[in-house]
């Protein structure tokens, strides 16, 4: 792993803390000091990423490149300070390793261990010294943490006098989200997050107020065909409301969608096949019409035409002990994640074809309507009146054709939300099947018309 | 048979819709999505004799109307709004055409062929015949000849002027005191052959519009003189002979035929029917003797069994010499209409000797019009065809 | 008449270009002037300067045709003015149609002599049988009978073919052949009266009415709707349709129905779109194409509906884009001088809305309406 | 001028003998003696060509170019001799050149003159010495002479002892045609002669017994546009039957067209322009159709396609004094011949237009006349009897028919022969016509669509 900026470094260095966070499968902690040494100008800072995850080995940092010319040079120096434990260690070791040796010939430092007395803790410590702005740094690492939705991080605030520091990343969390939910229901919840922030660090109240706006589903695929690892590809689906256009907020107004990726917990750039599995999506079942997905690096950007949606629809999908990405997978759980969201919330990404057949519905509604009110047979009315669910004296005006209407339209979409495949087919259901054949065509009186048949 | 279609009462009609309307709410309210199950009707099918069970009155399977598919409910709404002018048709017991129904919503309906098929759909539905309905065809039919009936009150007398027409009336089902001395009834096509309008407008979209809009087709035919009926009647053929003489300008519509399956049942006279012996011919042919496939559902008020094949017949044109120029090739769609039509299974069971005619006509290989035989003599047709073939058929004692 | 009375007056005929429309002659005045026809050809063929002699044809092409506005009333016609094309057997592309006129006039002769009628389609098979090589087609021979119409200046009828017509009439009109009994035709069901194709017939009617208003009704549904509901007792009027573009015969009815009761107002009751006007201004104008027998039945027909007016009757979803056929048409009428200025405005509207209304759309207002429709259109004095 | 062969050499020495010959207007004689020395071997044959015209300038052989190598070179050593005089010279001058000398620096030899005694005559003797058979020499010039038809050539036959001679053309001319005939009638009358002997040497009985069998037209154009010297160009056509195909003669049955070229009374080759000039000619205006017109070097060949003609037509063309061919002139003198032609004997070279109407004379004759008898009218019958020259009792049968058939093409025929262009328009049937508006085609109302036009 090479890194081409300071930024990436640490960004790899604090994934790979949430990732040793996660192994744990325990309640850790992360934690991200930025101390400033006020003699140094140009301000040497320091950066400490620690954290009480599985501990690490040092063949992680063994393996990491860092190019010896370029911004990074001018900035660090190479050096790293590891402390790292496992639990059952009875030490605390402590090395030293300079980045920017060749690979193959670098050998680590090591400095003294520290004992660790019996307490059973695991956990790791890695130092750097940076010249660089600590306000640079933060809103970077804000930035970083903002977006890194796979997972729940908890920071401590350090307040150490002499230095500078920043709660990074804090969250209360929702008592229904614990920290034995799934990977999967950590993304969604995550998810949830960004889009209550519009992926800014500043709640923004008008656009919405609470959790209770948004929809969502999740869906999630393994890959594991005796294989070592298993691939496992989750996706999770966000929907807001687009509010009022008063709305001053950007990205409360504009329908587009972004579509955020992770894998092994960190945040990653956007593929060819990532955005090929993104087009190839067959949006039209969930009413949805992709006009063009452009990579924007950080995450990729769904456009909708031609006409933009009513709602936002937000993506992330999270990719697990994968070494590339699979198309079909990430297709795969994107589309278990939209199902999932439409069979939870009836007559939402209805297919375009249910779309098309609902606009039929006040029509239908009207006409049948139109047959119940017109008729002069009042037992026929009440009866009617009746099925609807209706009270007598409801029988004029418009509610009798809403109240149709409403049921036509829950027809059409019970029959959207069954899974794809297995949809109902019951155009022809004849008696006897001999003839099948012959009126196989919907259109079977224009398609099979025969010219000479006029009456 | 006519007492059952007569009695069915506008009331009853208006009770089966009301019926229709709740068992789809009942649907409706149970979250299902099937609306409505039409039976379906044919004429004919194109199975060997063994394995035909084509019956006239029995349906053949049922068509299920969903919400499921975007056609199906595009006809659901086209078959509810036709419903709901219907409805109110009987209501205010008014009478409306099919193309009147049509230009209700034009842009909805798109096509009349569309409403046409709604309104077998819902006789389907409602077991009714089209009149049932209050829906009127406009009459294209003619009659001339001896004649006298009354329709809704009024008197016609078509003894008195014999050789003129009379347009077939609309109302066919309030035709009463059918009167008449004739000795046979005489149905004739005459629909108009190639290129006989006078306008090259109509000329360059004929056939291209041919398959798809046959209402427009009928409005084009019914432009079109009527070569052999007015032939008849300007040799004053009914003076002559004692015969009805009914013509549907075409394929024939509903009130034609029913007129005529009316007039054979009451009077209870031989009918013959000339038509052009070419694949058009043919099929107005059996329009007339079984009805049509669309009609199907109806065909057991429309069909006419009775009726008798009188030619014109391939072998015509050696027994009268007609000039080659007069006999027309036959184009690959007409000799792929032609043995479509001899797979009909009503031919083989019913008048396979048609089916012999008919394949006569295919090996021979050219087809010609009635017009045809009226090359070496104008009045050939009525004064020597005619008379020969009727009195051959009368005297054969098919009868 | 005596032949050389008949040719006295056939010469006359020949010689008098004050007409320049087609008569409905007997067949021994048609004999006549084919007679007429033969003995000056062969005398310029034996002349000391022999020629074939050219067939003088009215043109019948729109550049021919010219308005006449009516100064005292407002009612206008087209005719043919009395410029020629010229049939010569001299111009190798059109010998064929040269001899083709001569073949048609020794057939029709020879049917007339024989007291007969033909239909055009058996006009076709005696000519295909005589001369296929002219006459391959019926539509040379539909051409050639417009040639002979033109030519000998008869109507198609005179020359022994059959017409037929789609034209009825209901309401409060008495007719009468002769010698038959005189027929109510508020009394003949929705069907209404079959108006003969026997132009000679027609001209022998003899017409009764208590009528105030005839209404030319473009569509036969229409027409049917109005008798069934008996709008001619509540509105005293005579309805005629001819079931789309009128023929002949039907123009000539109500072209007789105009000259006998000079003073009913005809209002013409059309589609709103580029046909529907078209229909109209073939009832008030004649049509080009009709060629000679067209114009002296102009009538002057007023335009009652529908109109750029009532279109707020008719709901949205009843309003149908205009096929490029209509926009053929559209163009066309634009194009004639014919066209009254308002009924330009009108047919610019359609044009630029780009939509159009049948007449059964105003049934939207229920089936009845189409009455209350008539009834307010004329006492509003809303015609042009 | 330049030559390639000893062909051309002698052709061209001769064709300006009978220049001069022509130029004096005079009755002339031109001889050409062929001689040959019996000792030498090869044969060396002297050629003489002697004649009485204007006599000749020094300056017409000075020009002459040859090339010193080549046949030429081989066959002859460039030397001639020549003895001249003109009407009132005193004396025959003698000189000898050598052609194969460069031109400008050439000399003549000036030989002693003879004196001429105060006989008044003119002439010319040019005389050569070459290496050749005398028979070749002899075919060829035969072959020319049959060729020149552009003039009227009288050779005498000479006797001379141990000299082989041969009278090459000599020709009775008819009564009618003098030497005080134009130019453009000697073009004809040689046309015709060459015509009758198919272009050889032998009449042939069997195909033109006599002159009378032939029919032919002459035309002629001048232009004189204020240029000193008037450009003329002649034309000829001649028109024989193809007689039965017994016939063995091959030329008399075929029914290519030889078109014969001269310049100036001299045989020509063909350039582009002349066969450009053929082919722009409106053949069809004379009932022909031109297939190709091929170079055949010595004449052009016109091909009739696509059935060959029923009769042989001939062309000669002839321009004087011009220094290039100009098409239009060649075309429109060929045209004026056939025009002249077609006027001097009806039913000729009818246009394709008529004869295209002729084929309709009979239906249209029988259209006619059935029109008379089918009509029970005996007056109109009787009258138009009279009309046609008929006796009442003619009435029946095909007579009516058959004369108004033939009166017809008569009709057609004569139209034809009216100079295109100034065609007359035959009267109307009935003369009652205005305006007359123009002829209309066969499918005369095709084209504008009027939307009232539902008749
Ligand atoms: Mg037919
Ligand atoms: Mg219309």
């Amino acid at each position: 792993m090479e890194f081409a900026s300071l930024q990436d470094l640490y960004q790899h260095l604090i994934s790979s803390a949430i990732r040793r966070c996660i192994c744990s499968e325990r309640l850790c902690r992360l934690s991200v000091l930025l101390q400033r040494s006020p003699a140094s100008d140009p301000p040497l800072v320091c950066i400490s990423i620690s954290d009480t995850g599985i501990g690490s080995c040092i063949q992680e940092f063994q393996d990491l490149k860092c190019p010896v010319e370029g911004i990074l040079a001018e900035t660090w120096d190479g050096v790293v300070y590891v402390r790292t434990t496992n639990i059952f260690d009875t030490k605390i070791s402590c090395y030293q390793l300079n980045l920017k040796e060749n690979v193959s010939t670098r050998k680590p430092i090591w400095l003294p261990s520290n004992i660790k007395h019996g307490v059973k803790f695991s956990g790791t410590e890695v130092c750097l010294s940076v010249y660089e702005s600590v306000d640079v740094l933060l809103a970077e690492m804000n930035c970083f943490f903002q977006k890194n939705i796979a997972m729940e991080v908890v920071a401590d605030g350090q307040d150490i006098p002499g230095s500078r520091n920043d709660a990074v990343f804090l969250e209360n969390l929702p008592a229904s989200s614990s920290f034995t939910a799934s990977t999967l229901d950590h993304l969604k919840l995550g998810l949830e997050d960004y889009v209550l922030k519009h992926g800014s660090s500043l709640t923004c109240d008008s656009c919405f107020p609470n959790r209770d706006d948004l929809r969502s589903g999740s869906g999630m695929v393994c890959e594991d065909k005796h294989k070592t690892t298993k691939l496992v590809v989750e996706a999770a689906v966000v929907i807001s409301e687009i509010s009022n256009s008063a709305n001053n907020c950007f990205g409360a107004r504009c329908s587009d969608t972004e579509v955020l990726c992770f894998k092994d917990f960190a945040p990653c750039s956007i593929s060819e096949a990532f955005l090929k599995a993104l087009t190839d999506i067959d949006w039209k079942r969930y009413g949805l019409t992709l006009e063009c997905a452009i990579d924007q690096r950080s995450h990729a950007l769904l456009k909708w035409g031609p006409t933009p949606l009513s709602f936002h629809i937000h993506i992330a999908v999270h990719c697990h002990h994968k070494t590339r990405f699979d198309k079909k997978l990430i297709r795969k759980a994107i589309e278990l994640a939209l199902d999932d969201f439409k069979n939870k919330y009836a007559g939402f990404l209805l297919s375009a074809d249910t779309l098309k057949i609902s606009m039929f519905a006040p029509d239908l509604a009207k006409a049948i309507a139109g047959l119940i009110s017109y008729s002069n047979d009042m037992d026929f009315k009440k009866e009617c009146l009746a099925i609807l669910g209706l009270q007598p004296h409801q029988s004029e005006g418009e509610i009798v054709e809403e109240t149709i209407k409403n049921k036509i339209i829950s027809a059409i979409e019970v029959n959207d939300q069954r899974p794809q495949g297995i949809k109902e087919v019951a155009p022809l259901l004849f008696e006897d099947g001999r003839r099948k054949l012959q009126f196989v065509n919907d259109e079977c009186y224009k398609g099979g018309f025969d010219p000479m048949d006029f009456s | 048979m006519e007492g059952n279609r007569g009695s069915l009462e506008r009331i009853d009609v208006l009770r089966k819709i009301t019926e229709l309307t709740k068992s789809m709410i009942v649907e409706l309210s149970n979250r299902s999505s099937k609306m409505i199950s039409i039976d379906r009707f044919k004429s004919y099918c194109t199975n060997s004799l063994e394995n035909c069970c084509c019956r006239f009155n029995l349906s053949e399977g049922k068509e299920t109307l969903t919400l499921q598919r975007e056609s199906h409910v595009r006809r659901l709404d086209v078959l509810l709004r036709v419903l709901l002018i219907i409805q109110q048709l009987l209501r205010e017991n008014r009478h409306s055409s099919k193309r009147d129904i049509y230009y209700m919503h034009p842009s909805v309906f798109t096509d009349q062929s569309v409403v046409d098929r709604a309104i077998n759909d819902i006789c389907i539905l409602l077991q009714c015949s089209r009149h049932n309905l209050n829906v009127v065809s406009v009459g294209n039919g003619l009659v001339m000849g001896w004649l006298r009936f009354s329709e809704a009150g009024r008197r016609f007398d078509c003894i008195k002027k014999p050789n003129s027409a009379h347009f077939i009336p609309v109302q066919v089902e309030e035709v009463t005191d059918i009167a008449s001395p004739a000795d046979y009834i005489l149905v004739v096509e005459k629909e108009s052959g190639e290129g006989y309008s006078d306008k090259s407008w109509f000329h360059g979209s004929r056939k291209l519009n041919f398959k798809f809009h046959f209402d427009q087709l009928k409005y084009l035919v019914s432009y079109f003189e009527r070569p052999v009926f007015q032939r008849l009647a300007n040799d004053r053929f009914c003076s002559r002979n004692r015969c009805i003489v009914i013509t549907g300008r075409g394929y024939p519509d509903v009130p034609t035929r029913r007129f005529l399956r009316i007039l054979v049942d009451v009077l209870a006279l031989p009918a013959f029917c000339l038509v052009d012996c070419d694949p058009y011919g043919f099929d107005i042919l059996t329009t007339y003797r079984f009805g049509s496939m669309q009609m199907a559902y109806d065909a057991k008020y429309l069909r006419i069994p009775q009726l008798q094949w009188l030619g014109a017949f391939a072998a015509d044109s050696e027994k009268y010499n007609l000039p080659e120029q007069c006999l027309i090739p036959l184009t690959l769609q007409d000799k792929r209409r032609t043995e479509a039509l001899l797979q009909r299974c009503y031919l083989r069971r019913e008048v396979p000797q048609w089916r012999l005619e008919l394949d006569s006509m295919l090996q021979r290989g050219v087809k010609f019009e009635i017009e045809a035989l009226s090359v070496h003599n104008i009045s050939f047709l009525s004064e020597e065809y005619l008379p020969s073939k009727i009195k051959n058929e009368l005297t054969t004692g098919k009868f | 008449m005596e032949p050389a009375g008949l040719f006295q007056s056939s010469m006359s005929f020949f010689s008098d270009q004050e007409l320049c429309y087609a008569d409905i002659l007997t067949p021994q005045e048609v004999v006549a002037r084919i007679q007429v026809a033969v003995l000056n050809f062969l005398r310029i063929l034996s002349s000391p300067t022999p020629a074939i002699s050219n067939l003088p044809l009215i043109d019948r092409r729109s550049s021919n045709s010219q308005v006449n506005q009516g100064i005292l009333m407002d009612a206008s016609w087209i005719f043919l003015s009395h410029s020629f094309c010229t049939r010569s057997l001299m111009r190798a592309n059109a010998a064929k149609a040269f001899v083709r006129v001569w073949k048609l006039m020794e057939m029709c002769s020879q049917i007339l002599i024989q007291d007969k009628r033909v239909t055009q389609r058996e006009l076709f098979y005696k000519l295909l049988c005589n001369s296929p090589a002219y006459f391959p087609t019926q539509l040379h021979v539909n051409r050639t009978v417009q040639d002979v119409v033109a030519l000998l200046r008869c109507s198609r009828y005179s020359l022994g073919i059959m017409a037929s017509s789609r034209g009825l009439v209901a309401g409060r009109l008495l007719v009468q052949e002769p010698e038959q009994e005189v027929v109510d035709c508020t009394a003949c069901g929705s069907s209404g009266y079959a108006i003969s194709g026997d132009l000679d017939l027609l001209q022998k009617l003899t017409l009764k009415t208590d009528a105030r208003y005839v209404i030319v009704i473009e569509k036969h549904a229409i027409f049917q709707r109005l008798a069934e509901d008996h709008v001619f007792n509540h509105i005293p009027s005579i309805l005629i349709t001819a079931k789309g573009y009128p023929d002949i015969a039907t123009r000539y009815f109500l072209h007789r129905i105009s000259k006998t009761f000079p003073l009913l107002p005809i209002f013409g009751l059309v589609d709103w779109n580029p046909a529907g006007l078209a229909i109209l201004c073939t009832f008030k104008y004649g049509s080009i194409g009709m060629g000679l027998e067209a114009y002296r039945y102009a009538c002057n027909v007023k335009w009652l509906g529908v109109r750029g007016d009532d279109l707020q009757l008719i709901p949205q979803e009843s309003l149908v884009p205009l096929k490029p056929r209509d926009l053929q048409i559209a163009k066309s009428l634009m194009s004639s001088e014919i066209l009254q200025e308002n009924y330009r405005q009108e047919l610019t509207l359609m044009v630029e809305r780009g939509q159009k209304a049948e007449l059964e759309a105003l049934y939207h207002n229920g089936f009845d309406y189409l009455e209350k429709y008539i009834v307010k259109k004329i006492i509003q004095f809303s015609y042009i």
